[in-house]
């Protein structure tokens, strides 16, 4: 499943497609949720440092 | 990729049909060389772990012109189209594989998860399915073989050609410093045991052992070659029915026209 | 309350991470993966020492030799001994599941006594002097007559040992299961008051005649004959199967003569017709090896025309004749007798029938012929010594007339005193022996029955007290065989591994109590144990056998000592009758043997149960085979129930279709149907020998039933 | 009761009736549940498969509930990347459908193993040329995503909605929502396919094997078109009955056309294809293996030609002629019959994938194999429809699934 550290890997076409397009897909979802929920935690403090301020 | 390989071998059998009585000693020999489990009720015959199994053939024919032939089935060893088996390409765990070095399609007990899409790809049906714990009654276990581990529930097994004696066979040569196997010094449990002399093993693709003058013999034939799956196991008969009934054929065709990769 | 749920969700979610991205949920994957693989109650088999031991197989008559595989002390496999005489390297399924036999659930594992139908273990101490006592005082009571005993053989130490006590002791009841060699012996004159053993130089045969002999089912010495069988594939003999039904040999032969069950004497004629019209025989050797030619020729040529041979065995007159001629033109024919194992004994019309035919072309005592063996007695004892007890007690009339054991079910039924103790020693008579519901009977009224087996088998069950041997990888003994060699063997078992439970030697058991019967009784067993009795009796032949296992008797056949032949004049109708009424039950019950299935005393162990194809037993059903048209005038289908009946008993069976067999026969599987032994075995499928019942022949008495009228209704 | 988190201005049933029904189906989740306990402690021997049969019920109803399930892919799609908007009316039932199915497969998967302790070793161990693990993968991964497109949903709840973590997480969400529903498609086409490539690559059996492209066997392309053009027929079939079950309409007639009229194009698309598919390999691919068509559908007591005619007219051409004439979209009755015909069509297709590839004999002198399922089976594939039914019951109850009821259903006495 990892390059380097699981002793099945082999640098052939087959395991660069598949693999790439698996951590390709991985990485999208997991960059796009971290995204999501550091914008809102984010946004959540924004809007409760401006109803402190009011 | 870098490994360096001993001389590439391609383990195999040829199986005379014309001596087998079909007595069912390689069924038994298999057994009891390779812990394999039995149940109180072994007469399903499709839940019923037989590595080697015998099959009767017969030829269709009405009374008293029946005739029938036993056909001993162990794995077929399929080497497909440049190692790609059946069963090998699909496992998704690596749990069998083609061993480049002996050609014998191995199974790893302890990697596989039990899936059996290898027995759907095996149209041998050489693949076994463990349906349950395996429980010898007390005392049995004694008579239990260490070379060869029982399996667990859950897993897939199959003939492995008796790898464990290839192993101690080599590590034998390699004590006496030889880099190569004698003929008769692997030779799996169900040919030794074959009282009828009808199963011979060795090298397929080494000139001077027995199998690759036989496996040229114009009695010679393979189980399901259309389908490409290229098997090491050869038979012999010299009776054009029980050849033909080694493949599919259609009504105008000759009997052994297709010879995939020999 | 807000912070709070923030707190704790964030708590949740920062230790959810943590804890995924810390090594435990790999640890935890990773202990999971390797408990999976080594589950407490999946067997790790132990390693260690790999070591080869050769000794002898004692499951069947076959005496093949075999190499055991010892991890330690345990024996983890059998294998065929290779260069041994009789198979070569080669094994079959009942030799391969030998651990199993050792190390299984149907041991007896000590001395046990039956206290109103349960076992009790009790010491051996108990045990021999419980028998002495019993012994002595049926002795005492002038009852000696009735102590008898049952033999699996009538050769070797342990049988030997056994008759030897009971004729010390003062009773002429010894018996043993009848067999071929005895009709064989029977249809010959001899020249001394010796038996006559068939041996045939099979390997040797240019053509081979069978007439219903499992080649390649077991018969004789089961692995020697496909051995024998595969040469004549490479060396062009051609084998020739008269049979009703396709069986293995059947369907391995050249031809297969599908005669009608029961009519493979007249066929047999029918080809001696074929034979003394073309004057295909040999003077010479006919009047050398036998008498009664000359009248026994003009009957067969007067009654055994090639087309009314036909229209009896159904078997086509030109194959008659091309048969026939080409028996007489072989170079070396051979005609072999023995319906399938050829565990039961032949009529004498039908073993001379066949027989005469080897005796017409000269093939007796010849290369790739029958040779007649003398009885191989090699055992050299000192004599026995007998009192005025004994003397009078070897008086007495055998109980079973004529020293035949299946007639001693009837003896005791009708004198029910008849026999007070019975010795059963490698035997199994409570399912051996046809009618075998009779024969439980029987034994039952026997006061007190002692069984020598090593495993639980239904003859032991219904003991009253056991004394179990040592399993034959865990003693020393000799192992005669003849099974049809061309020249007999000894072989020899050994203690491979050490006792494994408090069991004893039948041949110690049965000198210790001997001698602590003391006076002349114990003085016919001068031996302080087993061991020194076998070494006494085997004498030149001990070095050889303790070194190699293995003894052949090479036999040269001189003028002096050949029996000869007795033509038997054939009546007209020398079909063995079968048991029952041809009008409700017009169907004709043969059984089939098969290597996979253990038809004699030792029951089958698991292996060999797997290696059972579905067409003989599913679940607990045994399966029968008929002919579609036998079906189909009965209304049964492929895989339906129906009812067996036969004169003996009635059984549900289930169908198998097959074009095998034909029209009006059944043939049904003999193995199975066992009460005993373990789970394996126990309850499967229906013994054979309760549907059928002893047919005693006309000239030799002995049971010679080999199948029986049937019926068949839809269940 | 539970009012305060039942979405405004939507009227429910009563909390009584709500928690009765949840009993009811929550029985057929416990005889369920206590069958997949059989299975997982006292091991596979608890169903009727066999040697002959490694792949039975269960791997059928994978495969089916996937099939039927790719509505949520396929609207995601049409909606997201093609830019169907309209479909936004019926994408969050859809989404809630999908991720019933992929869960149901799943835990159906982990049944499935001989070894459920070691599953993991489908990644672990990965053969990337094993169809199964292109499955496992983008199964897994998928499910990935049908979740993140279930939070937002979830965090739509009245009560959780109050919180602005998760009011704005949610928000966050469905602003990169296409990000998510795109790459899902992606994962979403390759399983679908690899699920039709498990069955397309083995070469020993000729029944299931076929020729392709690339690595690719032709049920790869198959599978995932016919996944596309069924599940949307799936995912009309479940609003119409949860409309007849509520009495309520729930989405508009226009959506619900639109829908439609999409999957009657890809079915009749679809079924050329396959109806090309089926000629070229009774003809052509089993021909040079030296068997024929009639081999595959004769001499055995159940698989006859009806199974293919089932399939792909009944189940097929039937469905999409309906599907493609507004005739029959506007037509109620002719709908209904249109979506459980397409239903039962693609359920047949995963049927023949899986167990007729198992029964068909290969070596000559095999006999077919038949089999029928064990009580254990059926009840733990039952298990994920008691499952499924349960959460769509709770959230239909307390998520704004349908956008359009409130206004389709204005509740006059608020």
């Amino acid at each position: 499943m990892f390059p380097f550290i699981s002793f099945e890997w082999v640098w052939d076409i087959g395991h660069i497609v598949f693999m790439g397009s698996l951590w390709y897909a991985l990485s999208i979802l997991g960059i796009g949720m971290t995204y999501c929920i550091i914008k809102a935690a984010i946004d959540t403090q924004k809007k409760d440092d401006t109803s402190h301020h009011h | 990729m870098t490994q360096e390989y001993r001389k590439e071998k391609k383990y195999g059998m040829v199986i005379d049909l014309d001596k087998c009585t079909g007595c069912g000693a390689c069924m038994v020999a298999c057994m009891a060389e390779n812990n394999v489990p039995f149940r109180d009720n072994e007469t399903d015959k499709l839940k019923s772990i037989t590595w080697m199994r015998v099959y009767q053939l017969n030829n269709g024919k009405s009374y008293p012109n029946e005739e029938i032939c036993y056909l001993p089935r162990p794995c077929m060893h399929c080497e497909g189209h440049n190692g790609h088996s059946p069963c090998v390409t699909v496992c998704p765990a690596i749990a069998t594989d083609y061993d480049r070095e002996t050609g014998i399609v191995s199974q790893i007990i302890t990697r596989c998860f039990g899936c059996r899409y290898c027995m759907g790809a095996c149209p041998y049906h050489a693949r076994y399915f463990n349906w349950w714990d395996p429980v010898w009654p007390d005392g049995m276990e004694k008579s239990l073989s260490p070379n060869v581990s029982p399996r667990m529930r859950g897993v897939v097994e199959k003939c492995t050609f008796c790898f464990h004696r290839y192993q101690l066979a080599y590590e034998k040569a390699a004590s006496e410093g030889r880099r190569e196997l004698r003929e008769n010094e692997y030779q799996p449990s169900c040919t030794q045991a074959c009282p009828a002399g009808a199963i011979t093993f060795g090298d397929l693709i080494n000139k001077n052992q027995a199998v690759y003058k036989m496996k040229k013999d114009p009695r010679a034939f393979r189980l399901l070659e259309r389908l490409g799956t290229n098997p090491k196991i050869y038979y012999l008969s010299s009776r054009e029915w029980v050849r033909r009934a080694g493949d599919n054929y259609h009504p105008d065709e000759e009997t052994g026209i297709v010879k995939n990769h020999r | 309350m807000k912070i709070d749920r923030r707190c704790f969700l964030s708590l949740g979610i920062g230790a959810t991470a943590g804890t995924a991205l810390s090594p435990l949920p790999w640890k935890l994957m990773d202990d999971i993966s390797i408990w999976s693989q080594n589950w407490p109650w999946t067997p790790v088999p132990p390693d260690g020492e790999i070591s080869y031991t050769d000794s002898t197989c004692t499951l069947c008559p076959g005496g093949c030799g075999i190499t055991v595989r010892k991890i330690d002390n345990r024996v983890v496999k059998i294998e065929g001994r290779k260069n041994h005489p009789v198979n070569n390297g080669g094994i079959c399924v009942l030799g391969l599941s030998g651990p199993q036999l050792l190390y299984g659930p149907t041991r007896v594992q000590s001395p046990m006594k039956n206290v109103n139908g349960t076992f009790q273990k009790i010491t051996w101490n108990q045990a021999l002097s419980e028998i002495t006592e019993k012994l002595l005082t049926i002795r005492a009571e002038g009852r000696s007559h009735t102590v008898a005993g049952i033999a699996g053989s009538s050769r070797g130490t342990v049988p030997a040992l056994l008759q030897r006590f009971l004729t010390a002791y003062g009773s002429p009841n010894f018996y043993c299961q009848s067999s071929i060699e005895d009709s064989f012996s029977l249809s010959h004159i001899q020249p001394q008051n010796n038996k006559t053993i068939p041996g045939f130089d099979l390997e040797n045969a240019d053509y081979v005649l069978s007439f219903g002999t499992g080649i390649m089912d077991g018969w004789g010495s089961p692995l020697r004959m496909i051995q024998a069988g595969n040469a004549w594939k490479t060396g062009k003999t051609k084998l020739i199967q008269v049979e009703p039904r396709l069986s293995d040999t059947a369907a391995k032969s050249d031809e297969w003569l599908p005669s009608k069950p029961g009519t493979e004497a007249i066929l047999a004629l029918g080809i001696a017709h074929v034979i003394l019209l073309e004057s295909l025989y040999d003077q010479t050797a006919i009047n050398y090896h036998s008498e009664g030619f000359s009248t026994w020729r003009t009957a067969v040529l007067a009654h055994y025309h090639p087309d009314k041979v036909a229209e009896i065995t159904g078997i086509d007159s030109r194959t008659i004749i091309t048969v026939g001629r080409e028996f007489g033109h072989a170079e070396r024919p051979v005609a072999i007798f023995g319906r399938g194992k050829g565990n039961t004994p032949l009529s004498l019309t039908e073993m001379s029938a066949v027989h005469a035919l080897n005796v017409l072309v000269g093939n007796v005592n010849k290369t790739g012929g029958v040779f007649t063996l003398p009885e191989p007695n090699y055992i050299s004892w000192p004599e026995i010594s007998l009192d005025t007890k004994a003397e009078t007690g070897l008086q007495t009339k055998q109980i079973a007339e004529g020293g035949l054991l299946h007639r001693l079910p009837s003896a005791i039924k009708e004198a029910e005193d008849s026999v007070t103790l019975l010795f059963v020693a490698d035997a199994n008579p409570c399912y051996t022996l046809t009618d075998t519901k009779e024969v439980i009977r029987a034994f039952k009224k026997i006061p007190f029955k002692v069984s020598f087996s090593s495993y639980m088998d239904e003859t032991a069950t219904l003991s009253d007290l056991i004394l179990p041997n040592h399993s034959y990888l865990e003693r020393y003994e000799d192992v005669p065989v003849t099974s049809g060699l061309r020249n007999p063997l000894i072989g020899f078992t050994k203690p491979i591994v050490n006792p494994l439970f408090q069991t004893k030697h039948t041949g110690d058991v049965i000198i210790s109590i001997a001698r602590a019967m003391k006076g002349s009784i114990g003085s016919s067993f001068p031996w302080e144990n087993y061991l020194q009795c076998l070494k006494n009796g085997l004498g030149q032949h001990w070095n050889p056998l303790i070194n190699n296992d293995v003894v052949e008797i090479k036999y040269v056949p001189e003028f002096e000592d050949i029996p000869r032949f007795a033509f038997q004049i054939p009546n007209d109708k020398p079909q063995v009758l079968l048991e029952g009424n041809e009008n409700n039950m017009n169907l004709t019950l043969i059984p089939s043997d098969s290597l996979r299935l253990s038809s004699g005393y030792i029951g089958a162990p698991p292996f060999m149960m797997k290696t059972l194809p579905d067409t003989i037993l599913t679940d607990n059903n045994t399966i029968i085979q008929i002919h579609p048209k036998t079906a189909e005038k009965l209304g049964l289908r492929q895989g339906c129930y129906a009812i067996l009946k036969t004169p003996k008993d009635e059984k549900k069976v289930k169908i198998h279709l097959s074009q095998g067999i034909g029209e009006d026969i059944i043939s049904f599987p003999r193995g199975l149907g066992h009460t005993a032994y373990d789970r394996y075995l126990a309850g499967k499928g229906i013994n054979f020998n309760e549907l059928i019942g002893p047919v005693e022949d006309t000239f030799s008495g002995l049971d010679v039933a080999w199948g029986i009228r049937a019926s068949l209704i839809k269940a | 009761m539970d009012s305060a988190f039942i979405p405004e201005g939507v009227k429910r049933c009563p909390f009584s009736q709500f928690l009765a029904g949840l009993g009811v189906v929550g029985v057929v989740l416990a005889w369920g549940i206590y069958a997949m306990l059989l299975c997982w402690l006292k091991g596979l021997n608890q169903t009727n498969m066999n040697d002959s049969y490694g792949f039975a019920l269960w791997i059928w109803a994978d495969l089916a509930i996937i099939a039927l399930g790719g509505g949520a892919f396929f609207s995601g799609f049409l909606k997201y990347i093609v830019g169907k908007d309209e479909l936004k009316n019926i994408i969050n039932f859809a989404v809630l459908i999908g991720f019933i199915c992929y869960s149901s497969a799943l835990l159906i998967l982990a049944i499935d193993i001989g070894q459920p302790l070691r599953g993991w070793f489908i990644f672990w161990h990965a053969n990337v040329h094993s169809m199964l693990t292109e499955v496992a993968f983008c199964l897994s991964c998928y499910f990935g995503v049908l979740t993140i497109e279930y939070i937002p949903l979830i965090l739509e709840n009245r009560k959780i909605d109050k919180i602005p973590f998760f009011h704005n997480l949610s928000h966050n969400m469905h602003e990169i929502m296409a990000v998510f529903a795109s790459t899902g498609a992606f994962l979403s086409c390759f399983h679908q396919g690899s699920l039709g490539g498990v069955a397309g690559v083995l070469f020993g059996r000729p029944f299931a094997y076929r020729e392709g492209l690339l690595v690719w066997p032709w049920t790869f392309f198959l599978f995932t078109w016919s996944a596309a053009a069924y599940g949307p027929c799936f995912t009309i079939f479940l609003t119409r009955l949860l409309e007849k079950i509520t009495g309520k309409k729930l989405v508009k007639d226009n959506v619900i056309d639109l829908l439609a009229k999409i999957s009657g194009w890809m079915i009749f698309t679809y079924i050329i294809a396959k109806i090309i598919d089926t000629w070229y390999w009774a003809a052509v691919t089993v021909h040079s293996k030296g068997q024929t068509l009639m081999d595959f559908y004769d001499d055995n007591m159940f698989y006859g030609l009806w199974i293919l005619v089932a399939e792909i007219v009944v189940g097929g051409i039937f469905p999409a002629l309906i599907l493609l004439t507004k005739k029959g979209r506007n037509s109620e009755a002719l709908l209904w019959t249109a979506v459980i015909l397409a239903c039962l069509g693609v359920c047949i297709n995963r049927w023949v994938m899986v167990l007729q590839v198992m029964a068909a004999p290969v070596l000559p002198f095999e006999d077919w194999a038949l089999y029928y399922p064990s009580w254990q089976e059926v009840a733990t594939t039952i298990l994920p429809v008691a499952y499924g039914i349960i959460l769509v019951m709770i959230s239909y109850r307390y998520l704004p699934i349908f956008p359009q009821e409130k206004e389709l259903n204005p509740i006059e006495s608020y």
